[in-house]
């Protein structure tokens, strides 16, 4: 299955990939509208320190700790890409517990969020991909 | 702060609007000339550190970002322009030689753009590369003089070692130290899959890329570094750099900033010491010292590997390349006056050395006249543009291109000409770890691999018109070539007519 | 207007060649009557012949065939002659004047050899001597313009159709064991008699149908080797390029087909080892020679003839064989017209090279 | 063809026809449990009350899920019986259903201790299923008065489900602190204050006396007004099917890393079991949805032929009240970090060189990382636990390690 991968030789840290996440996945039409005067609350997450950055987002795991924790079955696996259904979450951040990457926050309304491969957003590939300038992130096959 | 005079050349103008503070320009720009101000909730910038790089404008995700040439002027003065006394200011402050990088951008005529190329019409058909083949391979090296037989009647080979290149196009030589780590894990990696050279420079080959051997010119130049048998032999071809395009008769200089542990290991030196190429090869003050040099170093390469002779054009091009011709070297290059640098003085860049056509033109014409055309091959480069450029250049007389400055506008380079600063934003005229990392080669080595590609399609495209389908067919061919809007001077230099003749 | 050698004239045509392998006569009325069948692939602007073994009396004699403007130009010729050459017999060529052909220049023949102490003094070889001494004239001597060298071997050429050049140069009257004939179709001439084909250089004879893409990068290349290229045509350099191939680099006319019309590398690719070391080499060695752009050429030599095509047939040419005739023409009309009953008949491809020669020839090899 | 029996509904039967059918998409599932319901999530009856979800979006798995896993499903049926030679099970009704593979997920019942006038109280309740939350919700109005019995999980669960429906809630416990099981003392005190502040009252060290009409007395001899009165002082493991025919149990059944109970066929998960935890090896109850799903999962893919080891259990919990969360796992031994700021409180426990447990309140960002820490057992001394100390990170890991994370 293609997965989202990092090769944290590439990460330059300059937070795009949050942006271009936050944008496709905020319903709106233009980068501007959406992000203009917000804190932004990305599914994908910049960690750097002395150097060296990296991207960390949903590794969409084949056996996922989230999934099978979830209490409320929101969090389901379709073709390989874990989706929370947010409607069904009730924010009692057991995938949070359980996620060894830390790939899971919660969102605006307490429900959580994560990477869905922006399957379900109008970008429907990966917006950090597209939008990594060094190729730090990429969406394939391995 | 004293008053320097000095003015920002260029204004950073953003679109309030548009801007969602994400911060992308400030941690992109190794100048600081962005920053974020928490109280204000804005992005602020100071267009004095700006070099017109356009990394943030290229990574601004809601475009809110453009640089502009300020319209803050000097009073109008055909004479003293404002360059001029902004020179004039920064040498009043520093009292040091102006350095500059990349080509001669000043307003010399550009001989490419006065000529025009040929096509089939009626008496002779257009070939379609889309069905035939059309071929763009070329040997690079001295063809033998007489074929010879053996005792069975056999042609023996006779050939001295040839470059086969499967593009009439090379990647002239940087320096690893002048370039980045990953500029020339590009180059090399793009010249394997594309069949043809990249060169080390003057800097030694780092040991990871011995790898590329096949696809290699190691360069010997003044200050020798990096220069051991195994280097010798590591490549597929030796040059010999006698002078530079942007610089004749300058050396070279790498500060010793720049001369990180990588570095010093590949060019032998001690890590922190400036990198000094001296102006002359001290053990070559003639032409006969030359001969000599070239073949210590076919002696210590087995007589295996071309040797090529590198040197910028200049007035006297013509003699020299004759000279060098029968000095024993495999292959000229020639470099014209725009060819790039990662640091020059800026009066020599600007006024030394001629346009490299006119250069290529009266060596290839010479040489024939001396009946030794066929003893070398000739590379030109120093500011080969596109594919057009590349086929006017072997319709008069080049067997190949280099090219340097393309290759890293491939790569990234918006020509910003700041080698010299070592702050490149695009990872590539720069050894600051941070910034080496924004060139993955991963797609540098893609984007040169697509270029050549694609000029070696348009370079087809234009051979097929002409109705020739391989591209020795094309060398010297210069009645492909038409002037215009040249001397007859300049016609009789380039061996052309003019268009309509 | 420019003629030839001042300007470069593009053209197309029409060739044909006929070879008896046993060396039996063919009367020159045989490819007359071959050559006129294409009479539309002509214009009127040039045609020519050129006619092996039509010379037995003379035969080691090299055999000039000269155009001059006017007797000022022959007599400096002849006295050129004179210094370096053993003139054993000199004549006009016998022509019929007809309505058809006109502007003739005074048309002389010569059989000559090198004078025995200005071939020594030379320190060449008498060909070279030979090829040397005509290039001279052509170039340095005005209004003398020596269009055939060879020994045995004559061409025939003039401004107008070559049926009617045929008639004027009595063509009935020679026989020869080959003859190639050439009709021209240039896009515009002066209609310079030295402009028609053939071209010849000492027994080489050249006749080509077709306008060369390389021809400057051959020009310039050639002309390094000591030959120069006065008239501009393709002909003129392809003959030249036979000639340093053959003559001077000892190629056979095999191995300099492929370097004329040198193979795709990506054919040379898939060769076995031996032949594809041979053709990289060749290709490698004399890149300047490839010819690129459509030709269909038959070269004419001392012992037989040669057809070739550029390596993507962007010409027509086929071959017949009757017996121990072969046939060589543009257009098949022009094979059936001299020989109906074919035993083969064949269109050869790209690049590969057709050599018919005398049973009695042997390779200088 | 297979038979399998599943006694149960919830997470770890729910996990076992899952499990199977990763393994066995034909064999016959019958699955039999005494509440009439779908799946649906236990714990979310506390989110049902506040709000938060609704009884169609509580059901664990899709309407459709026993059709689609081709599950033969038999609810409100009770198995009184298992005849572990016969391999059969009977229902109330005395029909006996043959298996090949069983597998026992019959949770817990909420435990009641004897208390003097309880049994007057009309308005009493427990707060374990569907059932539980909704007959309780119809007898509450704006100015009903709730006792909550218990400041344990289902205690305070309850607390955040009712708070907004009700005048005042009052909660007993006998312990000195709320959420003993999960949290220190800085803990507990950060949570009751946060709830204090939401209006709940506590009484600690304290406990009930007796029921009167409309009050209770507390040992304290406090008196406390009510109307409705919650108990969830406790669970007990249902392990009495399984320890009627010799079925190893302690506090509840004993099963091995395959799930497996100590009789042949025959499986336990979820809260009825204990199984050892993997960060201290010792046997427990860890009643938890994650861990139960994940045991009947296991269960499911033995029993189907399939090869599972359920090894990586530790104690964990994630909970929250009114939007202030916490995140615990482990156990709670050896030195201890801790970072308390404002209403974000964190502590580690760590010995030999390994994470054993901690408490994050608050913040909970990335919690997740240190529970790998446990579960992995990873060596401290490989990574860098000052940074990982400040804040769950990657970045802590070797180059090596992170990039096994990220780029494989």
């Amino acid at each position: 299955m293609k997965r989202i991968y990092v090769n944290e030789k590439w990460c330059l840290g300059c937070h795009l990939c949050e942006y271009y996440c936050a944008f496709a996945n905020s319903g709106k039409d233009s980068m501007v509208k959406a992000l203009k005067n917000v804190t932004i609350n990305p599914r994908i997450r910049i960690e750097e320190r002395g150097g060296i950055s990296f991207a960390v987002s949903c590794r969409h795991c084949e056996e996922p700790l989230c999934t099978k924790s979830c209490i409320t079955g929101a969090l389901s696996v379709n073709d390989g890409v874990i989706q929370i259904d947010k409607d069904k979450c009730v924010g009692c951040y057991t995938c949070i517990l359980t996620c060894p990457y830390g790939a899971i926050v919660p969102s605006e309304t307490g429900a959580i969020q994560k990477c869905e491969l922006c399957m379900n957003n109008s970008s429907g590939t990966p917006a950090c991909v597209a939008g990594c300038p060094n190729k730090a992130i990429v969406f394939e096959e391995k | 702060m004293a008053i320097d005079f000095l003015y920002p050349e260029y204004e950073i103008k953003r679109d309030r609007d548009k801007c969602i503070c994400c911060r992308v320009c400030e941690r992109q720009c190794a100048n600081e000339a962005h920053w974020y101000d928490a109280e204000l909730e804005m992005m602020m910038c100071d267009s004095a550190k700006c070099v017109n790089c356009h990394r943030c404008v290229s990574l601004c995700p809601t475009r809110a970002l453009k640089i502009v040439k300020t319209d803050h002027t000097f009073k109008e003065n055909a004479n003293w322009t404002g360059e001029h006394i902004a020179e004039i200011y920064r040498q009043a402050g520093t009292g040091g030689v102006l350095l500059s990088s990349m080509g001669n951008p000043k307003k010399y005529p550009i001989y490419w753009d006065k000529m025009l190329i040929n096509a089939s019409q009626v008496t002779n058909p257009p070939i379609d590369p889309l069905r035939e083949p059309m071929e763009t391979k070329v040997f690079l090296g001295a063809k033998p003089g007489k074929v010879e037989f053996n005792s069975k009647g056999e042609i023996k080979n006779n050939l001295p070692p040839q470059l086969k290149l499967e593009v009439p196009i090379m990647f002239s030589a940087m320096s690893y130290g002048s370039i980045s780590y990953n500029a020339h894990e590009s180059l090399a990696r793009a010249a394997k899959e594309l069949g043809t050279f990249y060169n080390t420079g003057e800097g030694g080959l780092h040991e990871d890329f011995y790898k590329y051997g096949a696809n290699t010119i190691v360069q010997v130049a003044s200050g020798r570094f990096g220069v051991h048998k195994d280097y010798l032999n590591a490549g597929a071809a030796i040059e010999i750099k006698m002078g530079q395009g942007a610089k004749p008769g300058i050396g070279g200089h790498l500060p010793g900033i720049k001369v990180r542990e990588d570095i010093s290991r590949t060019r032998m030196i001690p890590e922190g010491s400036d990198a000094i190429s001296p102006a002359p090869h001290h053990d070559i003050y003639s032409i006969e010292d030359l001969r000599q040099l070239v073949y210590s170093l076919k002696e210590a390469s087995d007589y295996k590997k071309p040797v090529i002779v590198k040197i910028a054009a200049v007035h006297n091009v013509a003699a020299i390349a004759s000279g060098i011709a029968r000095g024993g070297a495999d292959i000229i290059a020639i470099d014209g006056y725009r060819g790039g640098t990662g640091a020059a003085p800026t009066r020599i860049r600007d006024n030394v050395g001629i346009p490299i056509e006119l250069a290529l033109a009266a060596v290839d014409q010479r040489l024939r006249e001396e009946g030794i055309r066929n003893n070398v091959s000739i590379v030109v480069g120093g500011s080969i543009r596109s594919s057009a450029d590349v086929v006017k250049a072997i319709a008069l007389g080049a067997d190949a291109v280099y090219i340097a400055t393309s290759a890293l506008m491939a790569l990234g380079c918006h020509l910003c000409r700041s080698c010299q600063k070592g702050n490149c934003n695009w990872g590539i005229a720069t050894q600051r770890p941070e910034l080496v990392r924004r060139l993955n080669p991963d797609i540098g080595y893609k984007r040169l691999v697509n270029l050549v590609t694609a000029w070696n399609h348009e370079i087809k495209e234009i051979m097929g018109g002409m109705g020739i389908n391989s591209i020795e067919s094309l060398r010297g061919n210069r009645l492909m070539l038409r002037g215009i809007g040249l001397t007859e001077k300049e016609l009789s230099i380039l061996g052309i007519k003019h268009a309509g003749e | 207007m420019l003629k030839e050698g001042q300007v470069r004239i593009p053209s197309g045509c029409a060739i044909s060649g006929v070879i008896s392998k046993s060396g039996k006569k063919i009367n020159g009325e045989i490819i007359v009557k071959s050559i006129a069948t294409m009479h539309d692939r002509s214009n009127g602007l040039g045609g020519g012949f050129a006619g092996y073994g039509i010379y037995p009396q003379y035969k080691d004699l090299y055999a000039f065939h000269v155009f001059y403007d006017g007797n000022q130009a022959r007599e400096e010729c002849e006295r050129f002659l004179d210094r370096h050459f053993d003139i054993i017999n000199l004549s006009k060529i016998p022509v019929r004047p007809s309505s058809k052909i006109t502007a003739e220049p005074l048309i002389w023949r010569y059989f000559v050899n090198p004078l025995p102490t200005k071939l020594t003094d030379s320190h060449l070889d008498e060909k070279e001597f030979v090829s040397r001494s005509v290039i001279r004239i052509n170039s340095q001597i005005d209004g003398a313009y020596v269009f055939s060298c060879g020994k045995n071997m004559g061409v025939f050429k003039a401004v107008g159709y070559p049926e009617d050049v045929g008639d004027y140069f009595r063509l009935e009257e020679y026989d020869g064991y080959a003859w190639t004939a050439h009709g021209r179709y240039p896009t515009n001439t002066p209609g310079w008699w030295g402009g028609a084909h053939p071209f010849a250089m000492l027994d080489y004879s050249i006749v080509h149908n077709g306008e060369i893409s390389s021809y400057d990068a051959n020009r310039r290349d050639i002309e390094m080797y000591g030959y120069k290229c006065t008239l501009q045509t393709d002909t003129e350099v392809i003959t030249y390029i036979i000639d340093y191939l053959l003559r001077k680099q000892r190629l056979s006319l095999s191995d300099a087909a492929s370097v004329i019309a040198a193979p795709f590398w990506s054919t040379i690719e898939n060769m076995p080892k031996a032949q594809k070391d041979k053709l990289t080499y060749l290709r490698s060695a004399f890149p300047g020679l490839l010819i690129t752009g459509p030709f269909s050429i038959i070269l004419g030599f001392e012992g037989g003839l040669m057809a070739l095509n550029d390596r993507l047939k962007l010409r027509s040419m086929v071959i017949g064989e009757k017996d121990d005739m072969v046939y060589m023409a543009s257009e098949e009309c022009a094979i059936r017209i001299i020989e109906p009953e074919l035993d083969k008949l064949w269109s050869p491809r790209g690049g590969e090279p057709v050599i018919v020669t005398l049973d009695s020839y042997k390779s200088s090899k | 063809m297979s038979k399998y029996v599943i006694i149960g509904n919830s997470a770890a039967a729910i996990g076992c026809v899952e499990g199977i059918r990763q393994v066995d998409q034909k064999g016959e599932i019958t699955l039999i449990a005494s509440e009439p319901h779908h799946t649906y999530s236990r714990p979310l009856i506390s989110y049902l009350l506040y709000g938060k979800t609704d009884e169609q979006r509580m059901k664990y798995r899709p309407n459709d899920f026993y059709k689609k896993n081709k599950v033969t499903k038999r609810l409100g049926e009770t198995v009184t019986e298992i005849d572990k030679k016969q391999k059969t099970v009977t229902l109330k009704s005395g029909e006996k259903i043959q298996y090949e593979k069983l597998l026992v997920a019959t949770g817990s019942n909420p435990f009641v201790p004897p208390m003097e006038g309880l049994e007057n109280v009309k308005n009493r309740f427990s707060f374990m299923t569907l059932d539980d939350a909704k007959a309780l919700d119809k007898t509450l109005k704006k100015d009903t008065k709730a006792l909550v019995v218990g400041a344990g999980l289902i205690g305070l669960k309850c607390v955040e489900g009712i708070l907004d429906k009700v005048a005042t809630v009052d909660v007993v416990d006998l312990a000195d602190r709320i959420l003993p099981s999960i949290l220190d003392e800085t803990g507990s005190d950060l949570v009751k204050k946060f709830l204090e502040s939401k209006g709940v009252k506590f009484h600690l060290k304290d406990s009930v006396e007796k029921f009167e009409k409309d009050k209770v007395v507390l040992k304290s001899k406090k008196t406390v007004d009510f109307d409705v009165v919650v108990i969830a002082v406790g669970v007990r493991p249902n392990i009495s099917l399984v320890k009627d025919i010799d079925g190893k149990c302690h506090r509840a059944i004993i099963t091995n890393n395959k799930c497996e109970t100590s009789i042949k066929d025959i499986y336990a998960a979820g809260d009825c079991t204990e199984s050892a935890d993997c960060a201290t090896g010792d046997m427990k109850v860890m009643a938890l949805l994650p861990n139960a799903y994940m045991q009947g999962e296991t269960a499911g893919i033995n029993m189907a032929g399939g090869t599972k080891l359920y090894e990586n259990a530790i104690p964990m919990n994630a909970i929250g009240f009114f939007g202030y969360h916490m995140i615990t796992a482990g156990d709670y031994v050896g030195q201890t970090y801790e970072a308390l700021d404002g209403e974000n409180y964190k502590k580690l426990f760590y010995k030999d060189n390994r994470l054993m447990g901690f408490i994050m309140i608050g913040d909970v960002m990335r919690a997740g990382i240190y529970t790998s820490l446990i579960k992995n057992k990873t060596d401290l001394t490989t990574i860098d636990f000052e940074l990982i100390k400040e804040k769950p990170q990657l970045m802590a890991f070797s180059k090596k390690k992170r990039s096994e994370f990220l780029a494989k």
